[in-house]
């Protein structure tokens, strides 16, 4: 039973990280095109002059998208046309299930995955769902009863089977060199040694995997189902409100999931490069102690930078003070939590639980600050590369990474068996 | 408590609900759909003794019997395809050419 | 093995599968089928095989149905028209049969002895185990398969082309 | 030197390349010949001949090393080499039959004498058939030929006995029938392979009485392994034979009469004549129809189990060689004459077989060999001097144009004739010796007889075409010509032999040493009735008349046809009805003709043809078939109606009574 419970805590909890990082990713995506193109991006959205860099924009939206008028089209196929969303909301985000954060903790002899379930065949499991995202997509264009949503529809769904394939096909190299199919196990056959990992060793495999991954979120240079030049905007023409809103949500969980996927799988998870997690557990006070002087001090540098940026009557009104508003709690902070450190550093010794929990979240982070690279990595390129033609698609597709991985396959499968890396 | 008898019953039904299906409907893509549904009727089946048994054997079997199943409907679908593209149906009392 | 997950998922089978074969619109059968065969996942799973169980989602619901909707589309299928009236009575024909066909063998399996299962061994339907019997005891079997996808894969596009 | 062979072969393989070496001859010429037909080029006759001629030799080489082989070994260690077998060759439940050869006295005797003027007349050919069309083709046939029958002497079973038996009768057919062009020599090709099917057919029952005999026998495994057709089998297990003993060697000895012409089975044989002259030589005297007189002998342990058999073979053989001989008296086509003195002699062998000589019919197996070969191919030489005439009526006086022919066939007469210190003397004394000292007074009276007739006959041939006057234009007369090299040397080789070839087996009473009997013997059944040594006056006395009863025809034959050509006429205006029966060969082709052929043929004709194959197998088997095929086509052509549905509908209805039948049962 408190497995039970324990489970659906952790599915929240995931849940929730995933939809909370969907405003930060819209925004990053706005800041980062703004800037790619050489303008501001957002910045007019604000609460009492705070905004954040424009991320109070993103709340706006959200609002907006909550309170719209929920329109229903007369000529859709009703259930479908409600279940589309649905089912795209619903797969993007439980990928997330396998995902290991950080390593197990051990709470009183017990051991507490930090991960839904660690599914034997997790890696399959990662591709059953996502290949089940192409549904959403494909009934969204079906429903709609549109020329444009089918169009967006079957294009989606050819260019999902076409791209699952090298997607499938590139981690076959990454199983045979861990010997398992599980996302712990591959994790843990990693390790923290840099070399081990798997862009290292499986540098092709990263690459296919990669651009078929983009293939798989329909985000540019492959976008064609939602290509808004040619098919106005593709299956999700019909939708509006809170049902776009799931659409809209989809595409950035299958952004923050697949990030994770390739962190996972090549990036070697919550792994630091040549800090091992046995010698993090040894040495737990130190590292709490860097972190913690470490903190404090970007937080008086941070809040100072911020802070300096104050110039009264810039705007005439609140949004004057800003700066201040950031940057003055950042010194503050800052400055106790020094204070803090210099009186009770020596005192604090991590034991049991908390030792568990600050390594854990330690991991968490050192996992997360990767998925959010490779979240801005997708905008990065969103914003720099143009559309593929469809043609080029399929040709890119089967002729060109299709081959390809099978003979990465190949490759790999001669060194595991000539090369001892049997498991 | 759950036997084997019950999965086997499960499996019976879904079977002769597949067989319905092929028997009753003229859509030929509804048709290839309740054979996919008999394949995996007959895969709980497998699975089931696989369970009772203790052995992975029934395992492979539906494996096997997996590929058999992908390898049915692509070439099924392309005879769909193929016999639209020249007849304009997918019923199948409407294609009668093998009658003897 | 829970008796409430085994009903639930049974049931769901059972239901969808009826749903599928009555649905007017081969859409609605095609992802009636498709919670069917999640329900075939989760039986799946109960019986320890959780390495077939992904694989019925990843290859039935993620290829196999979603080939078949991308046909329905292509061929942009509607409404399946009511049938003449011979066929009417066919199809009650064989409606009847097949619960007749229910009948018998619901009955025959009522007569053999209940089967309990036994609890199930550690590792029990992982892939590695089924990895090594189908690399070792059914390789040959395993390796005709590979014959029969290239057949399959040869099939498939000589009937897809318009033109040799 | 024989050390020097078999440090780089073994027996064994030798064996082999006996046998291998015709066959590769027969192959590459046949293919030869063949790509020549399909591609339109003339072949090579330097090349048929080289293989042709060079690879029987090869194998008469190999034969004789092996012979020495086996005259090596010690004294009291029976010199048999049995190669063991090559393959199984066929396998069932109750039978193997092994591909293997039996190198002993006997077929080792046989091998010589097939490869020795096998390849001497292999050599004539080349002069012979040099300006023929189908050279190669010839060649290839003739290889052949030699390929089966020494499978036929050296093989270790009946069943490869039977197999070679075949194939020299399929040799014979091929070869009788080379110019095939003529409707009347394919028609003798046809008639000697249906006569002999006949004989075959005895051959084949035999067999298979030793096997049911054998095989039902309860015999120790360990000792047979199923091979009951190997001869030291049934040689071994003999004695299971003994019931059926009489039957099984009537039935071997029809195919033998078949085989090797003895009435009533010998009308094909003169027919066979039709075939070029060398292979008349080879074939049809000096090897192939002497296969008959090899299985009697090869199986005489079977023979002497009954009396009876031995009664009938004897007794085949007396009237065949007196009948034979007297046809032979009036013939006037050289060839025909030979064939019948052929048939005659073969007769004689039979007799001496009959009479339990085994070792004398071989020996005159042997002699016979030499002398008939060197008379077909004397005859030869003068048919192809003279264009193809073969009328000795029309000839005369040749010894003038060819005298190597004229001298070497009248050595081959002498021989034949049995006229002391010949070949022919001490082979055939050594029968007539046996036949009167076994105590068969009227087989021997016959066969004496025979004997003067033999040499009447002969040197009425001779007298005819090389002594007197010549009867042809002068014009023709003088085209006529001694024979090329090739062939006048093979007449001498031959010559050679016949006249010194008898004296391996002289006789102890003449001073010899029976090197054949001795050689042989061990091979051979003792016969009931042993003949002693001791009684050396009566042979020597019986050894004198002969040659005196021989002598005396010669000279009475000189005379008449040499000098006094008006007689023969006289004679037979005088005893006209006798002259014609013989004149006639005693009509048995047309009475054969009457009584089997022709009934044959109307009732295939009218009943097989017209009743049961048009009325019957037509109607019912192959019209009804197709017509049975119709009306279940449309039965169920009902049942597919190409509604895939209604298959299921059927199926499931299938099902549902399967069901039914396990619950309620």
């Amino acid at each position: 039973m408190t497995d039970g419970i324990l489970a659906a805590v952790k599915t929240f909890a995931i849940f929730f990280v995933v939809i909370n990082i969907v405003p930060v990713l819209i925004w990053m995506e706005r800041k980062v095109a703004a800037y790619i193109q050489d303008r501001r991006g957002p910045n007019r959205a604000a609460i009492l002059g705070i905004r954040l860099g424009g991320m109070i924009h993103s709340l706006n939206d959200v609002i907006k998208l909550f309170t719209k008028e929920d329109i229903l089209p007369p000529h859709v196929n009703k259930p479908m046309y409600l279940a589309a969303p649905m089912i795209a909301m619903f797969v993007a985000t439980i990928t997330m299930a396998v995902i290991p954060f950080a390593d197990p903790m051990t709470i009183g002899g017990k051991k507490f995955l930090l991960q839904i379930a660690d599914l034997d065949a997790g890696l399959l499991y990662v591709f059953a769902v996502s290949s089940l995202g192409i549904y959403g997509v494909l009934l969204a264009g079906w429903a709609a009863n549109n020329k444009f949503a089918l169009l967006g529809g079957l294009r989606a769904s050819a260019q999902m089977i076409s791209y699952e394939i090298s997607l499938g096909l590139a981690v076959v190299g990454i199983f045979l060199l861990a010997g398992s199919l599980k996302l712990s196990d591959i994790v843990a056959q990693q390790g923290s040694d840099l070399w081990m990992w798997n862009i290292i060793r499986q540098p092709v495999a990263f690459f296919i995997f990669l651009a078929a991954l983009f293939a798989e979120t329909n985000r540019l240079p492959f976008d064609l189902p939602e290509g808004e030049a040619e098919i106005v905007a593709g299956y999700h023409v019909e939708y509006s409100s809170m049902k776009f809103a799931l659409f809209f949500m989809a595409e950035y969980a299958h952004i923050i999931v697949g990030s994770c996927i390739i962190t996972t799988l090549f990036f070697g998870g919550w792994h630091i490069p040549f800090i091992s997690a046995d010698w993090m557990r040894a040495n737990a006070d130190l590292l709490l102690k860097i972190n913690w002087a470490g903190f404090a001090l970007v937080s008086i540098l941070g809040g100072g930078y911020i802070a300096k940026w104050f110039r009264k009557g810039k705007y005439g009104d609140l949004r004057d003070f800003e700066p201040l508003v950031i940057g003055v709690p950042g010194i503050l902070t800052g400055v106790g939590l020094l204070g803090l450190f210099v009186l009770f550093g020596d005192q604090v010794h991590l034991t049991g639980l908390w030792k568990g929990i600050f390594i854990a979240g330690l991991q968490v982070s050192v996992f997360l600050a990767k998925a959010l690279f490779f979240c801005f990595f997708f905008i990065w390129v969103r914003w720099t590369l143009p559309r593929f033609r469809y043609d080029q698609l399929m040709r890119l597709g089967w002729k060109g990474m299709l081959p390809l991985a099978l003979v990465n396959i190949l490759v790999t499968g001669w060194v595991v068996l000539f090369g001892g890396h049997h498991t | 408590m759950i036997t084997l008898n019950h999965y086997l019953i499960l499996a019976a039904l879904l079977f002769c609900i597949g067989i319905f299906g092929v028997i009753v409907r003229r859509n030929i893509l509804i048709i290839l759909m309740s054979i996919e549904l008999m394949l995996s009727a007959v895969n709980l089946v497998f699975i089931a003794f696989s369970r009772y048994l203790g052995g992975l054997d029934g395992h492979v079997w539906v494996f096997m019997v997996l590929t058999v199943a992908a390898a049915e409907a692509a070439v099924g679908l392309g005879i769909i395809v193929a016999v639209f593209r020249n007849k304009e149906t997918v019923y199948v009392d409407e294609v009668k050419e093998l009658k003897g | 093995m829970n008796p409430i997950l085994f009903y639930t998922f049974g049931g769901l089978a059972v239901v969808t599968a009826l749903l599928m074969v009555t649905r007017q619109n081969p859409i609605a059968s095609a992802l009636w089928l498709v919670v069917n065969f999640f329900a075939f996942a989760a039986l799946f799973a109960l019986l320890s095989a959780h390495f077939i169980a992904v694989i019925q989602i990843l290859l039935y619901a993620g290829a196999i149905m979603v080939l078949f909707i991308f046909v329905i589309m292509l061929l942009n299928l509607r409404e399946e028209e009511i049938k003449p009236r011979q066929l009417q009575f066919s199809g009650l024909l064989g409606g009847g049969l097949v619960i007749y066909l229910i009948v018998l063998l619901v009955l025959g399996l009522l007569k053999i002895p209940a089967a309990p299962f036994e609890a199930s061994t550690e590792g029990f339907g992982y892939v590695a185990p089924v990895g090594r019997l189908l690399f070792t005891k059914y390789l040959i079997p395993f390796e005709l398969t590979s014959v029969l996808l290239l057949v399959a894969i040869v099939g498939s596009v000589v009937m897809g082309k318009r033109k040799l | 030197m024989l050390d020097l062979i078999y440090k780089y072969v073994s027996p064994q393989t030798l064996a082999w390349l006996i046998v291998a070496f015709p066959l590769a001859g027969a192959l590459l010429n046949g293919i030869h010949s063949l790509l020549a037909g399909r591609f339109h080029f003339k072949p090579s006759k330097v090349f048929t001949s080289i293989l042709g001629v060079g690879l029987p030799f090869f194998s008469f080489a190999v034969t004789l090393i092996i012979f020495a082989t086996l005259i090596g070994f010690p004294q009291g260690q029976e010199p048999t080499m049995i190669t063991g077998p090559l393959f199984e060759w066929a396998a069932t439940q109750g039978l193997s039959i092994t591909f293997g050869l039996k190198l002993d006295q006997l077929s080792l005797v046989m091998a010589l004498i097939v490869t020795g003027v096998g390849s001497l007349i292999h050599l004539y050919s080349t002069g012979y058939m040099a300006h023929d069309e189908g050279y190669a083709r010839y060649f290839s046939h003739l290889n052949l030929f030699l390929t089966f029958m020494l499978l036929l002497v050296l093989g270790d079973s009946l069943v490869l006995l039977f197999v070679g038996w075949e194939g020299v009768g399929l040799c014979s057919y091929l070869l009788i029938g080379f110019w095939f062009e003529d409707p009347y020599k394919a028609y003798c090709g046809k008639k000697a392979f249906i006569v002999n099917r006949i004989g075959d057919t005895g051959f084949l029952l035999g067999m298979f009485l030793i096997y049911t005999a054998l095989a039902g026998a309860d015999l120790p495994a360990e000792q047979h392994q199923n091979q009951f057709f190997n001869f030291e089998v049934i040689r071994h297990f003999s004695a299971y034979l003994l019931p059926a003993a009489t039957p099984i060697c009537l039935l071997l000895f029809l195919g033998a009469v078949g085989k090797s012409a003895q009435i009533p089975l010998y009308v094909w044989l003169p027919d066979a004549m039709a075939g070029p002259t060398p292979v008349s030589a080879l074939i049809h005297a000096a090897t192939m129809v002497t296969a008959g007189v090899y299985m009697v002998a090869r199986l005489s342990f079977l023979y002497v189990m009954s009396p009876f058999a031995m009664e009938v073979v004897a007794w085949t053989g007396a009237i065949t060689a007196l009948f034979a001989a007297t046809i032979g008296l009036l013939q006037t086509d050289i060839k025909k004459v030979l064939a019948y003195s052929t048939i005659s002699q073969l007769g004689y062998m039979f007799l001496a077989l009959g009479v339990g000589a085994f070792s004398a019919g071989i020996f005159h197996l042997m002699t016979h060999a030499f002398f008939k070969a060197l008379l077909f191919l004397g005859a030869g030489s003068v048919i192809h001097a003279l264009g193809g005439e073969q009328d000795i009526t029309k000839m005369g006086g040749l010894k003038e144009r060819m005298p190597i022919t004229c001298w070497t066939f009248v050595i081959a007469s002498a021989a034949i004739a049995g006229i002391f210190p010949f070949a022919g003397f001490f082979s055939k004394d050594a029968i007539l010796w046996h036949t009167f000292h076994g105590g068969h007074i009227s087989l021997w009276l016959i066969a004496f007889l025979g004997a003067g007739l033999t040499a009447f006959y002969m040197f009425r041939l001779v007298g005819m075409v090389f002594f007197g006057e010549p009867v042809m234009k002068a014009a023709q007369w003088m085209k006529v010509h001694e024979s090329p090299p090739s062939m006048a040397s093979v007449l001498m080789i031959l010559a050679v032999l016949s006249a010194v070839g008898g004296w391996i087996g002289i006789p102890y009473a003449l001073g010899g040493g029976d090197h054949l009997q001795e050689w042989l013997a061990p091979v051979f059944a003792k016969t009931v009735g042993v003949i002693e040594i001791g009684s050396h006056a009566t042979e020597i006395v019986m050894a004198v008349l002969s040659l005196l009863w021989a002598l005396h025809f010669v000279i009475l034959a000189w005379v008449i046809y040499a000098q006094r050509k008006e007689w023969p006429a006289r004679m037979a205006g005088r005893l006209r009805l006798l002259y014609r029966l013989v004149f006639n060969k005693y009509w048995i082709d047309e009475i054969y003709n009457f009584l089997i052929v022709r009934p044959l043929i109307w009732t295939s004709e009218k009943f097989l043809w017209g009743i049961m194959d048009v009325r019957l197998i037509d109607q019912f088997g192959v019209h009804g078939t197709g017509r049975m095929m119709l009306v279940w086509n449309r039965l169920v052509t009902l049942m597919q109606t190409g509604v895939v549905q209604q298959y299921l509908f059927f199926f499931v209805v299938g099902v549902i009574l399967i069901i039914w039948g396990m619950l309620f049962k």
